[in-house]
């Protein structure tokens, strides 16, 4: 199966059980998704469920909103999280901030969906990551999945719950193939130990994941040490105690995330485990982005702006044996 | 129009400028904090509109306590929330701006510009897509109709044909902007008649705005479309307790003055025998009565305890599951 | 209309066609990435109005090569950009949806929906502040009409009465949506008419884009106001390279392609004399060289050195005085 | 004069010395700002130089943006920041990206100032501080104003440099009385120390620096040592190395701002300045920053979501003493 079938699987089988879930975004229904991920929906639940909008993002979310309030669930697909930044007013001053301002009156269960992340010379509009810009405002669950089973047993977690969710994919694990493995008590607030190991921890999610574990044989071959490495399924609420608890045992940190690193969130995830550790580090906690530019169109730019594997590989290298691995 | 109706629209008029004009000394004690928009003058638009739009769904922008009270809410509540206080209608984490109650259909009270509008469009298709046809109304201000949110709410509204009600109050200002600095028409109901039917009528007139809701509460809910209403009206008071007013001439304030909503209803009632001396005197004393109340009960309640900073975030308490 | 001007139509038209066909095939050979989104079916928009258009600033949604071309871009530096190579109009760091040339007053090359219509509005106002009446001229699809950035920009433009000719390029669908389903009415010049002049045209056919974006110029320089032009068009290529396009029906592509903007040229031209065969041949033989030679030295030009991954941040190297 | 003040004189002086300068925002002309910022403005510069607009966030950085590219040098006034959230494409997107994304042919002059930060009981959506949405994004250049000095010499770099500035000021420092202190070679990018200290560095900047400097005294008695104040006039830079040099000297670090704590920017000062300085520091950096609450109405619970100058002192003093100062 493909990463993007995982969704929606989770979207048909919802949509099965609960009439009050919808889909709403541009090009979902009757074209099926710009990257195919409702693809079938329509055709099985109509227009009325799979509802096609107007180019205007702020609004799609925003009815989104008005539709939970209606007493619907809809999960509203932002065609790419670039487009979000349109729809910022809706997504923080209003989906995270109703339901505080009603005195938990108002409950808001809508998710929202959108791929981020560098793809293919897409130019700087069309490439971006955005996690900082959700994961920072109470109210606010955010989840990203990393391959196809967090992909379906989050989003149906995200269907299900009653607090807003923005669900995180990223454009080029679209068509990567992967299989859904069973998990019986699954929760996106549990991070998941992909890799076990002793000499270092690093935590990542999304594409820079899977690059990240395609490096880890060569890095523990050049260090002559071994790699735990952590998905995290949601990244607000973050599972700090697998991280901690991890970094109690291999006294070291690395975080590889896809923002630009001036700024990015995975300085949050920093702080958050230095509260917990600062005394057991053996080195400072490092960071792997992006390059504080924006994505450049020409495809050896565009590589060198983002974390490719070899850049992980010889970053965490370098940083180990400069701290003494 | 029916004797009890006029009856209605007096009492919730009164109701809303006493209970106002309270709220105002209250926030000169301290005891109302943040921003606090009156909508004294405006009276006839709102109470006309709950009134004529009966049953469904009600998104308002943050000018609201009329609309909260015509709507049923109760004054002690509304007052309470004004105060910050924990029997407020949002618990005191609201405030002004901020009045729910799902019990009334009441969705707000919106601080931004415009943003609620999408929300009422959804909240229509919802109520459509259920099987449910009642109507859902919108109101916002002359400024609101710059905005994009207001543009894209009009176009998804009629694009997927469901029942809203789009009520413009156009008081002429945003803020200290005059409608025709900011637009390049002061006709806005020109904003939305392609879109859907769409009309202007006076917003001081209780009679009018009822009677122009009620018809358009029947035709949303029988097309399954929506429809526009421009009232034209006035505030009487600065856009809130924070600004001076001094944009807008004596002259002016006196032509609107002139025509007050409830005393045009005061003296149209009386003529055409739909009010009487002693209901107003009545009406009078017991809006008095009912708001002192409510500030009663606004003072003497207790403030939300510190733990209720943390509750209402989410429904879901799973962060203290995982760490 | 002289027989220069049909001369230049016909010159640009098969120049951005053979250009665009061109870069598909280099595209599907990996040469070009990214998104590319051809103009194949429209060149009669786009050719029509830069020529009608004149002088001034331009600003193109990112489905621009027609455009830049038209506006006297050189192909070579328009295809280096495709390549993304140093030698490109933007360097190679904007590819085909940001071309950008101020010597040519050509703005991009926009990839977000409708971002560049407040550009236009506040470019028009920069212009007339400095007393420079020269309009300008914004382009943008039928998809665009719907987002709160053009209404937005419409209303400013018509309000502050500043000379932009809005040129919307109906050509039914918004990738693989089509007007009308996110429209309520598919006539999109209705959206504009009450803010500004607004027609609606026939955009297969050069000769009344010409006439009518050179009145539009004439009237937004003399009345310093906007216009607005609905050209009724359409894509014989997906939305983009990525898109199969199977949403429109093959009877519909033969209707459209029927009405093929340069053989509609070439037919007209020649009844009334306008253009020979000659000419035709001529031109034919001639943009097949300059594309081919556009390839060549886009294919030869370097890639951008590393360091430019830094460059065009920002003026000011800052960063470096601090740290 | 107040801190209003400093800022309208910065922007008189500029419009005077430079008939490109204009400006922009809704009720800004006649009406003379919400704020009263550019009170008197426009009277002196008329209407086509001090332009009113429509309720149009997006728009009017967008206009703002045009009006750049057509040889102006706009300074646009987002009546608060909650706002920019409706603005977010055009800043994001298009504000600090255009000049990349055209190879450098692009130049943007322009502007954004706005206030932040929590006032007084004014809910959620009025009440945000949203440094983290300017400061992670490359392309953007982000000051803050903590006082006169920093507002009228920062507002004025703003308006020369040829980089587009988010200028951003904080609500209820607008009717505080202050000076401009001279400054000879001032520059926004040169972080300053408003007090010279051995045992903590602390940073901060608009309200939150003020509220610092109200109880460094009692702090510095209870732990018995002395503070380094820095306050930042930019974020993005940032000033790393006088900060890395107070830290070598002090060894500990506290970072004090008004964002939620969870994402917000204070991480991004702690993480560079450990990157510097890991193995000096004596003590995990504490970070101080808001509840990860909506901002509440009720004036008891809003004051208990911000740092309060009680709280600050207490919070540094808690966490002093338990790494032993
Ligand atoms: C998006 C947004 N921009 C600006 C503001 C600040 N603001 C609050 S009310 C207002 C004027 C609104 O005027 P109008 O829509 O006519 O409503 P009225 O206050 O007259 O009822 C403005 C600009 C806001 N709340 N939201
Ligand atoms: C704000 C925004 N939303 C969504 C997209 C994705 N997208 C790119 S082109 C497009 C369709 C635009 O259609 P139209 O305006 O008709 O222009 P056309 O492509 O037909 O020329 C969409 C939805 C985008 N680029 N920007
Ligand atoms: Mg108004
Ligand atoms: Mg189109």
């Amino acid at each position: 199966m493909l990463y993007r079938e995982a969704l929606n699987k989770a979207m048909d089988e919802m949509m099965e059980k609960d009439p009050s879930v919808v889909i709403l975004g541009e090009d979902v229904g009757f074209y099926g998704g710009n990257y195919k991920v409702t693809e079938g929906l329509y055709a099985k639940y109509g227009r009325k469920r799979v509802i096609d909008t107007p180019i205007a993002e702020n609004s799609i979310v925003g009815t989104a909103i008005g539709m939970a309030i209606g007493g619907l669930r809809p999960i509203a697909e932002i065609m790419t999280v670039n487009f979000s930044l349109l729809a910022m007013d809706q997504i923080v001053n209003q989906l995270a901030k109703i339901r505080y301002m009603s005195g938990g009156k108002i409950v808001l269960p809508v998710v929202i969906r959108m791929p981020q992340g560098v793809a293919k010379q897409l130019a700087a509009q069309h490439s971006q990551s955005l996690e900082r810009f959700f994961a920072s405002v109470p109210g606010l669950r955010v989840f990203v999945a990393s391959d196809a089973t967090t992909a379906y047993y989050g989003l149906k977690y995200a269907i299900t719950t009653d607090d807003p969710v923005i669900f995180l994919e990223h454009t080029l694990l679209y068509p990567e193939k992967m299989e859904i493995e069973e998990e019986k008590n699954f929760s996106p607030y549990r991070a998941r130990i992909k890799k076990e190991g002793e000499g270092i921890t690093i935590v990542s999610y999304l594409k820079m994941l899977h690059d990240t574990l395609k490096v880890v044989p060569i890095i523990e071959k050049e260090l002559n040490t071994t790699c735990e490495v952590i998905d995290l399924c949601s990244i607000n609420p973050l599972d700090i105690s697998t991280i901690a608890n991890s970094v109690k045992k291999t006294k070291r940190l690395v975080v590889i995330t896809e923002e630009p690193k001036t700024g990015s969130y995975a300085n949050e995830i920093i702080n958050k485990v230095l509260e917990e550790v600062f005394y057991e580090l053996d080195a400072p906690p490092l960071k792997i982005g992006s390059e504080d530019v924006p994505t450049p169109y020409n495809r050896t730019l565009e590589l060198a702006s983002i974390p490719t594997p070899e850049k992980i590989a010889s970053l965490i290298i370098k940083w180990g044996r400069k701290h003494g691995i | 129009m029916s004797k009890s109706y006029a009856e209605q629209f007096y009492y919730l008029m009164k109701l809303g400028r006493v209970f106002e004009l309270r709220a105002k000394e209250e926030y000169m004690k301290g005891n109302i904090g943040g921003f606090l928009h009156l909508a004294i003058g405006e009276e006839a638009v709102h109470v006309g509109a709950v009134l004529g739009f009966g049953k469904g769904d009600i998104f308002v922008h943050y000018r609201e306590h009329v609309y909260a009270l015509a709507r049923g809410m109760e004054p002690k509540y509304v007052m309470a929330e004004l105060f910050g206080k924990i029997t407020g209608v949002s618990k005191g984490k609201g405030g002004s701006m901020h009045l729910y109650d799902p019990k009334f259909n009441f969705y707000g009270g919106n601080a931004i510009v415009g943003a609620h509008l999408p929300h009422a469009v959804g909240a229509a298709y919802a109520r459509k897509y259920t099987g449910d046809t009642t109507g859902v109304l919108a109101s916002f201000g002359d400024g609101a109709t710059n905005s994009g949110n207001f543009f894209e709410a009009i176009n998804m509204a009629a694009t997927w044909q469901v029942p809203v009600i789009f009520l413009c109050e156009n008081n002429y200002y945003a803020i200290g902007t005059r409608v025709d600095r900011a637009s390049p028409f002061a006709d806005l109901y020109k904003k939305a008649k392609d879109y859907m039917p769409a009309v202007q009528i006076d917003g001081m007139d209780v009679f009018e705005v009822f009677e122009t809701v009620k018809k358009a509460k029947e035709y949303v809910e029988t097309e399954g479309k929506p429809y526009f209403i421009e009232a034209l009206t006035y505030r009487y008071e600065p856009h809130s307790m924070s600004d001076t007013g001094d944009y807008r001439s004596p002259r002016e304030l006196k032509i609107a003055k002139d025509k007050d909503p409830i005393e045009n209803l005061k003296k149209k009632g009386l003529e055409k025998g739909l009010l009487t001396q002693e209901y107003i005197k009545f009406v009078d004393d017991k809006v008095q009565q009912i708001v002192e109340e409510a500030v009663e009960f606004a003072l003497n309640s207790p403030e939300p305890p510190l733990e209720e900073l943390y509750n209402d975030v989410f429904c879901e308490v799973c962060i203290d599951v995982i760490s």
